[in-house]
């Protein structure tokens, strides 16, 4: 372990940033924008400069840490405001601070006639801190913090139009089921503390080792839970499409490059926990796989070219987490995926916001067409994504998604063919609708009307674009290139050289296997969409429809959510005023009445005052009598 | 005259001195009113500062003589959770007289005798906290009901009168449950070591177990009244759709707080054993409360009502954390009392200025707020984020210690307790939502966004909200012996963890 | 004859006395069954002293007297101005005072 | 041979002063001119009482049993509650006197020339003034009384002078002559059960003193038929007197009927004497035979206190209300003769003093609320009242405050040492009840309170007429004592403390 003293400014600058737009207001608007950028790629500098000095030590030395002070401490409970730059974390603060300049950058040009732009860039900012936060933090109470400061900064970003009211509702709906994924991160700190007496990354390690496994398979699911809120994995996935509602810029850096990652994380940081608990493996790799054919199907049948990538993103995630739960060597391959998802998804998402900047916004893929003649730059960085995606080699998809359909396959007995089989299945179904979006935007007959004129993005956007672009071609390869990704993790996840499990098939075999779905993906979609596009979308298949509406997946939550939710709501409602307060309002009632009865008493006539006390008097005889004898 | 006294004294010299000024001067009055809480301040302040973070026991202490026939003093003491109580409460009272400066133009009576009643309320609020003699502790939690329904029947909107006259009728019903358990102690204290209402001296009491559960339940009926824990907890939504918000605030934010205050201080101290027979279903009383407050809460119209139910969901925390009985759910407890305060302050401040503004408590009548009046938009939602415990913000770590406090005693009590945070975030956010974004709502075009006054009045509870998120520890550290101490009183210690070392 | 007998009579007395009280309208014999009470009282008392030994209860008798006395002064003085401003003695009349 | 008697004039003097000072009054009814006659009145009444003060204050520390051979006790319980029924008794003069309450020739025809022209003379009454003082002396003879003529006959001096003084309302006289009649005919009803039940005592003890009566309850088992009797009857007596259920009924009929300054003299001192008498029997001369009357005394105090909180609830009229209040406290006040404890008595001495003074000052803020036709009772026209006149309408709310036992006031101090006593006593039963029923009591002073309050003022709504410094006085006087009492209640709690023992 180092002892860093400069971590602290990797937060510290965006918040301060961020707290500094936000707060000096309209005073700021001139310059705002400028001054994000420049503190946000003064972070990639302290990100790069911490990379080199990190590579230049070695052994355990390569993990710094910085203790900034006692944030609580109650009984044994101690966490303290410590940050861990490991070989893990590094590895996320380049990507967020890289991409997330680069994003910065760009937005610059994308939000320039927007007259919040100062806002926005404040909300960038504090997303930056937030999500180091969430990488540099020592302990799981630590990352919570980040972990919910992503969620409110993707919450302000999603609803930066919220004057729209759709908009202000996809806000609000990726915050509760994020919050509801953060029950479960919330749950495994507590087990974590009760087993373990401490919630530090270190200190949970170091107890899990002697565990019960019982304990180590609730915290492996409740962090999953988190993961999938955060994720948007199966069953909390439904909040990413509606994401889309955010800014562009956003999709690209928050809802596909990292903060939908940081499920990924989580698990690859808790791999002491998964390792040692199979049964939360398992629930780990049928999410995964779950969520990246889900994702895929729902990819196929968007014609909002967001959406489309949104569902693709929700679908690649898939991949990585399905990674993580494949043991020590899978932990590598996710995060080279999330690494060189980053750069292609990143690159696609703002290949589309320039797309949408040329269109007035227009979203709807069955309306562009032909928009590779007007739109060259963007059409080239996009498709280089694009093939980067569909794992094309040699570009970087090619390199980190068979590395996991491999790993897989080689899970073991039919688990291992179920779990490569949807790999596979669902690098076929990426290929075909990562094709028809390209194909339905760039390629084809223009199906644009004369009010648009799409033009070629200013260069403030497509800079970062070809930048990004470059990453999705090397970004694989030089991972890859003799497992350097690996040996840089395997002190923090305990990889080994070899790969584990059993060889089912030569790597060689699974690559061709792979190519082979992939053109065959690809060729259906030329075939389907290569010729002519209607431009109000056919009624479909069954399947096609049910794909729309994203599988039913929010018709689900309505049905078993939200109507119970608002039916005990109203019954609550109404037993709170009739029952609880009624029961008051009862007392008080009868009270009342036996007082009106009780004065019939008082009448009046004095001869029935002396009967009362006459039947008193013989009452109490009466009740003496009876009491002595 | 130690300087405890001097302290409760302060604000009710300063509303004796309120008579010398001229009724009709209005301006002066404020002014001098929030002169004087600004020297309770102070004087809270030095006492802060002189306090020894590090000894355990009573700090400040006092005792006088004050009814020889039943040995009732003037006794007076604070330890750390009674002093962040009490800071708590000098902090937003001059935040409450500048936040709502003018709340009092249109009441009832005349402007004065708002600020008397509010000094006298600060004053009383300071001495519950600080009485260790549980004879005094009942007569000032009883007295200081006065002020507070005169408050809100004098001062407040709708149907002022019946949420006064209901606050009033609880409180003191629980009062008086109160009162006989307070008298069966006194009783069995006299058998044994000789009549006493001393505190510390009352807890060596042996009292049979059958008796020690009623003369328990009469305690905490009050206290649940006041807290206000489900089923008890009608009294208050009427009474916060109807109260000013400076009312309100000190209402919630400090004076419900002597509810759980006494659970602490008075229930498991004084009755170990029967708060072990209770805890079970207190803890679920307590459940409920989260997840029925939270749910009546996004069920609200009114956004008053609204903050009120809230308020029902965050008490439920605190008692769970108390009657979890470990070092993390007591000081968590404690320090959501404080925190509750602050974001509760925070909430009513500004969603007075809205009511104020719109002359409506309807949320739908609200709507686009952030584009008309982005200041005071950012304030609710910053207060919004505090009620939903944002990590980063003070209630994150209140909230959470209260749960992992929980945990390692009663998971499953825990699991209930965190799903309510999936609840929070619903009431919060479609609130938000609600009033905050979509299209400005006709008629809410020329709303005028905070000036200068309100702002100030407004940024120390939000720095403070913040400041607390990130460096909760000198509270934490004044906070703790109380805990410890409470956790010996009822002879508890926290469970050690389950593997590792 | 068994002295307990005069005991009885006096229960009777007091008794019809009382019953006479419930059941008469006109205020001046319920005030005359008052003081048929007082003196079923004082044959009590009498009775008493005898079966006692003592004077006692016949002293007591005479102080029931002279008191009976200042209690028909001041209750005929109520009952008269009661009848000149009512024209009637009945004592159900009097019950404008109720609930 | 006969011996006189050795009576000790010295300890009997207070009440021989009261006497003395009547008969001086009824002279000057004869000789004084019938101008001056009200303000001489006044003066000897005050006078009389004063001097009567300083007189038991300087006997104070002396105690003997045999002051009048033993049919007078003058002991700690003797002095407290003389003396407290005379300091009652000196602001109730003062409200008495206050102008225009009693009607100029009680004998004439409501309605009648005679009455106009009576009025119009300007004829005042005072005869008041020595029946006032003549009730005071049976008062204080009551509770020092230990053997049961003596009882009977204070008992009767005492309500005597009362039938007349509640029928000389100078407004409404119908209400008035018919609440004298009711109060009549039902006291004397209830007197001749005090006196059949002394009857019986005597016949079962052979004694009429309460020491002789006691010493045969100790000897026996004490469950003699005569022994029982002689319990309830002497009980319906004096509950009556008390105004507890269910000998209560004529006490909301004649508080509002009879004139208001005279309901409050009532309602104060009648309390003291009665209770004060009450607890002398039951703690001198039955204390032994605890078992048989305990339970039903428990019983007959939770009963009284329920229905007078209950029926106080949906009253309209303010002297109703205060009746109705006025039942409830005998309720709590028979909760100190069930404790049956030292703590028992001093705290009914210390309720009887907040009680007293409580009571005396909201019957005078009722003197102050009138039309153009004399007093305003119908509470739906105090409406507003404390808009108009804050100080007043807040005295009335202290007052209402300390009835409900709300903290620092010394109604509350009250409750809780009666409580305690009981508690002490080992009847947590009815100190349960107690607790309920004092949180429904709190429901109808609250709604007075909110209609003085908190709602607006009705056009037709009544005037708050200046009150005299007389009223004044006894206003400020009971709210001083109802608040200091609350505050620091350790200066009568003391007294009480060392004066409450009865000797036997």
């Amino acid at each position: 372990m180092t002892t860093r003293s400069d971590l602290v400014f990797l937060i510290a600058l965006p918040l301060f940033s961020s707290a500094l737009l936000l707060l000096l207001g309209k005073i700021a608007n001139k310059w705002g924008h400028l001054f994000a950028t420049v503190i946000s790629a003064s972070t990639f500098g302290i990100g790069l400069y911490e990379f080199f000095a990190m590579r230049s030590r070695s052994g355990d030395a390569r993990a710094a840490t910085q203790h900034l002070f006692e944030w609580i401490s109650v009984g044994t409970f101690k966490v303290d405001a410590s940050l861990l730059l490991d070989q893990l974390s590094i590895c996320f603060v380049l990507l967020i601070t890289g991409v997330g300049t680069l994003i910065h950058i760009y937005s610059i040009a994308y939000m320039s006639h927007d007259l919040d732009r100062r806002r926005f860039f404040a909300y960038l900012n504090l997303f930056v801190a937030a999500m180091l936060l969430l990488v540099l933090g020592d302990s799981y109470l630590n990352l919570y913090v980040g972990w919910e400061g992503v969620g409110l900064a993707s919450y302000l970003l999603i609803g930066f139009w919220n004057q729209k009211p759709a908009y202000a509702v996809a806000a609000k709906k990726a915050f509760v089921a994020n919050r509801v994924g953060d029950v479960g991160l919330s749950l495994a700190i507590m087990i974590a503390f009760t087993q373990f007496g401490s919630v530090t990354f270190a200190g949970v390690k170091s107890g899990a080792a002697s565990a019960s496994p019982a304990a180590l398979t609730a915290i492996g699911a409740m962090l999953l839970l988190a993961a999938a809120g955060k994720s948007a994995q199966f069953p909390l996935q439904s909040w990413l499409g509606d994401a889309m509602a955010g800014p562009t810029p956003v999709s690209a850096l928050i809802h596909a490059a990292t903060m939908v990652t940081a499920g990924v994380y989580l698990i690859t940081r808790s791999n002491f926990i998964f390792d040692a608990s199979a049964t939360a493996r398992l629930l780990v790799v049928i999410v995964g796989a779950i969520t990246l054919l889900f994702g895929a199907i729902v990819g196929t049948a968007k014609d909002d070219i967001k959406k489309a990538l949104a569902a693709s993103t929700m679908s690649q995630i898939g991949y990585m987490i399905l990674a993580t739960g494949l043991g020590p060597v899978g932990y590598a391959f996710a995060i080279m995926h999330l690494l060189t998802h980053g750069f292609f998804k990143a690159s696609m998402f703002l290949g589309a916001g320039s797309v949408m900047h040329g269109m007035n916004d227009e979203v709807n893929m069955r309306r562009y067409g032909a928009l590779g003649r007007v739109m060259p730059i963007t059409a080239i960085t996009f498709g280089l994504g694009y093939l980067a995606i569909i794992g094309v080699p040699p570009f970087a998809g090619f390199y980190s998604k068979d590395k996991i359909i491999e790993t897989a396959f080689n899970a073991g007995g039919s688990k291992g063919i179920l779990l490569g089989g949807a790999a596979l299945l669902g690098a076929a179904i990426t290929a075909f609708y990562m094709t028809r979006v390209f194909v339905l935007t760039f390629m084809g007959s223009k199906r644009w009307d004369d009010q648009a004129h799409p033009h070629e993005s200013p260069s403030l956007m497509w800079i970062p674009m070809v930048l990004l672009s470059v990453g999705s071609v090397a970004s694989g390869f030089l991972l890859s290139k003799g497992s350097a990704l690996v040996h840089w993790l395997a002190p923090v996840v305990n990889a080994s050289d070899s790969e584990g499990g059993v060889e089912l098939m030569k790597p060689i075999v699974v690559s061709a296997l792979a190519l082979g779905v992939v053109v065959l993906g690809v060729m259906t979609a030329i075939i389907k969409y290569g010729r002519s596009v209607p431009v109000e979308a056919p009624e479909g298949s069954l399947l096609t429809r049910f794909a729309r509406r994203d599988l039913g997946q929010d018709d689900l939550n309505h049905r078993l959510l939200v109507l119970p939710g608002q039916a005990i709501t109203r019954t609550l409602v109404s037993t709170d005023y009739g029952f609880i307060d009624g029961i008051v309002r009862a007392v008080g009632w009868t009270l009342g009445y036996i007082s009106t009865s009780l004065k019939k008493i008082q009448n009046g006539y004095v001869r029935s005052y002396a009967l009362l006390m006459t039947l008193g008097a013989i009452a109490l005889l009466a009740t003496i009598w009876l009491v002595t004898l | 005259m130690s300087l405890l006294t001097l302290l409760e004294l302060t604000p009710l010299l300063g509303a004796v001195l309120l008579y010398a000024v001229p009724r009709q001067n209005a301006k002066l009055i404020k002014q001098v009113a929030f002169g004087l809480s600004v020297v309770t301040l102070v004087v809270s302040g030095l006492m802060a500062y002189r306090f020894k973070t590090n000894a355990t026991g009573m700090q400040f202490v006092e005792s006088h003589s004050w009814i020889s026939n039943f040995g009732i003093r003037y006794a007076v003491g604070i330890d750390g959770m009674a002093l962040v109580l009490i800071l708590l409460t000098t902090i937003l009272t001059p935040i409450v007289f500048l936040a709502g400066w003018n709340e009092a133009d249109n009441g009832r009576w005349s402007v004065r005798t708002f600020y008397v009643l509010m000094l006298v309320l600060e004053s009383s609020m300071i001495a519950v906290f600080a009485a260790t003699d549980v004879f005094l502790f009942y007569v000032i939690f009883e007295a200081m009901l006065i002020p507070v329904y005169l408050l809100i029947g004098g001062y407040g909107r709708g149907e002022r009168s019946q949420a006064a006259m209901k606050f009033l009728l609880y409180s003191l019903f629980g009062g008086l449950l109160m009162l006989a358990s307070l008298i069966g102690i006194y009783i069995i204290s006299t058998n044994q070591i000789g009549g006493t209402f001393d505190l510390a001296k009352l807890a060596t009491l042996q009292i049979d177990s059958g008796t020690e559960n009623f003369l328990f339940l009469g305690f905490f009926i009050a206290f649940a009244i006041k807290a206000p824990l489900w089923p008890f907890h009608t009294w208050l939504p009427g009474a916060a759709k109807s109260a000013t918000p400076a009312t309100s605030v000190l209402l919630l934010g400090v004076l419900d707080k002597v509810g759980t205050y006494g659970m602490i201080r008075f229930c498991i101290t004084l009755f170990p054993h029967a708060t072990k027979t209770f805890t079970p279903l207190i803890i679920v009383l307590a459940i409920i409360s989260i997840l029925y407050g939270a749910f009546l809460a996004i069920g609200q119209r009114d956004i008053n009502g609204l903050i009120a139910f809230t308020s029902i969901s965050h008490f439920g925390f605190i008692v769970l954390g108390i009657f979890a009985m470990t070092s993390q759910g007591l000081s968590g407890a404690t320090l959501y009392m404080v925190n509750h305060g602050f974001s509760t302050a925070a909430l009513f401040i500004v969603a007075g200025w809205m009511v104020a503004r719109r002359n409506s408590s309807q949320i739908e009548d609200f709507g686009g707020l952030q584009r008309v009046t982005p200041v005071m938009a950012w304030c609710f939602f910053i207060a919004g984020m505090s009620a939903l415990a944002l990590p980063g913000i003070s209630s994150f770590v209140s909230e959470f210690l209260v749960l992992v406090g929980t945990f390692t005693r009663y998971p499953v009590a825990a699991i209930f307790g965190t799903t309510g945070i999936v609840l929070a975030a619903l009431y919060v956010l479609i609130t938000v939502q609600r009033s905050l974004h979509g299209p400005t709502t006709a008629g809410n075009e020329e709303l005028k966004d905070l000036n200068l006054r309100e702002k100030i009045a407004i940024a120390p509870v939000i720095a403070i909200l913040i400041l607390m998120g990130f460096f909760p520890k000198p509270i934490l550290n004044w906070i703790n012996p109380s805990s410890q101490q409470t956790m010996q009183a009822a002879g508890y210690s926290d469970p050690l963890p389950k593997a590792g070392k | 004859m068994d002295i307990s007998n005069y005991i009885y009579l006096s229960a009777i007395l007091f008794t019809i006395g009382a019953i006479g009280v419930i059941v008469r309208r006109n205020a001046i014999v319920v005030f005359m069954c008052v003081e048929l009470m007082l003196n079923a009282a004082n044959l009590a008392f009498v009775t008493f002293a005898r079966i006692n030994g003592n004077i006692d209860g016949q002293i007591a008798s005479f102080f029931t007297m002279v008191v009976a006395a200042c209690e028909v002064v001041v209750g005929l003085a109520i009952i008269v101005t009661m009848y000149r401003s009512r024209r009637s003695a009945s004592v159900d009349d009097a019950s404008l005072l109720k609930r | 041979m006969f011996t006189s008697p050795h009576l000790n004039y010295g300890l009997l003097a207070p009440i021989l002063i009261i006497l003395a000072g009547a008969l001086v009054g009824v002279g000057v009814e004869a000789f004084v001119r019938k101008t001056l006659r009200a303000t001489v009145q006044l003066w000897v009444a005050l006078a009389t009482v004063l001097v009567a003060v300083v007189d038991l204050f300087i006997v104070r520390n002396q105690r003997s049993t045999t002051i009048a051979i033993d049919s007078v006790t003058f002991d700690g319980a003797t002095v407290f509650m003389q003396g407290t029924i005379l300091v009652l008794a000196f602001f109730a003069l003062l409200l008495i006197s206050d102008r225009g309450s009693f009607v100029a020739q009680a004998s004439a025809i409501p309605g009648s020339q005679d009455e106009v022209s009576a009025d119009l003379e300007g004829k005042s009454q005072t005869e008041v003034f020595p029946l006032t003082l003549f009730a005071i002396s049976g008062m204080m003879l009551f509770p020092a009384a230990t053997d049961l003529i003596t009882l009977f006959v204070a008992l009767e001096i005492l309500s005597l002078p009362l039938y007349l003084m509640a029928g000389l309302s100078r407004r409404r006289r119908l209400l008035s002559q018919e609440a004298a009649l009711k109060y009549f005919l039902l006291g004397a009803y209830s007197s001749a059960f005090f006196l059949f039940g002394g009857a019986f005592l005597y016949g079962y003890s052979g004694s009429l003193s309460l020491n002789g009566i006691a010493a045969a309850v100790a000897a026996s088992a004490g469950n003699d038929i005569f022994l029982l009797l002689g319990i309830i009857f002497l009980m319906v007596g004096l509950l009556f007197k008390i105004g507890a259920a269910p000998f209560h009924s004529w006490t909301p009929d004649v508080y509002q009927g009879a004139p208001t300054p005279i309901t409050g003299f009532m309602a104060a001192c009648t309390k003291v004497a009665a209770v004060g008498a009450m607890a002398r029997i039951f703690y001198v001369a039955l204390s032994a035979d605890l078992v048989q009357w305990r339970p039903i005394i428990t019983v007959i105090s939770i009963i009284t206190m329920l229905l007078g909180a209950i029926a106080a609830m949906t009253t309209r009229d303010v002297k109703r209300t205060l009746a109705f209040s006025s039942i409830a406290h005998a309720g709590f006040l028979l909760i100190g003769i069930v404790a049956l404890n030292q703590s028992g008595l001093k705290a009914t001495l210390f309720y009887l003093v907040a009680y007293g003074f409580a009571t005396l000052g909201a019957f005078s803020v009722v003197t102050l609320v009138r039309d153009s036709a004399g007093e305003v009772t119908d509470m739906n026209r105090w409406v507003g009242l404390g808009k108009k006149s804050p100080l007043i309408a807040g005295a009335f709310c202290l007052f209402l405050l300390s009835f409900g036992g709300i903290p620092l006031t010394s109604g509350f101090i009250a409750k809780f040492s009666i409580f305690t006593a009981a508690y002490e006593g080992g009847n947590t039963t009815i100190v349960v009840f107690g607790v309920l029923t004092s949180a429904i009591a709190l429901f109808f002073y609250l709604r007075v309170i909110v209609l003085l309050f908190f709602t607006e003022p009705k056009s037709d709504a009544v005037s708050v007429s200046i009150p005299s410094p007389k009223v004044s006085f006894v206003l400020a006087a009971s709210a001083i004592v109802t608040i200091v009492l609350g505050v620091y209640p350790s200066i009568l709690l003391n007294t009480a403390q060392s004066f409450a023992t009865f000797l036997r």
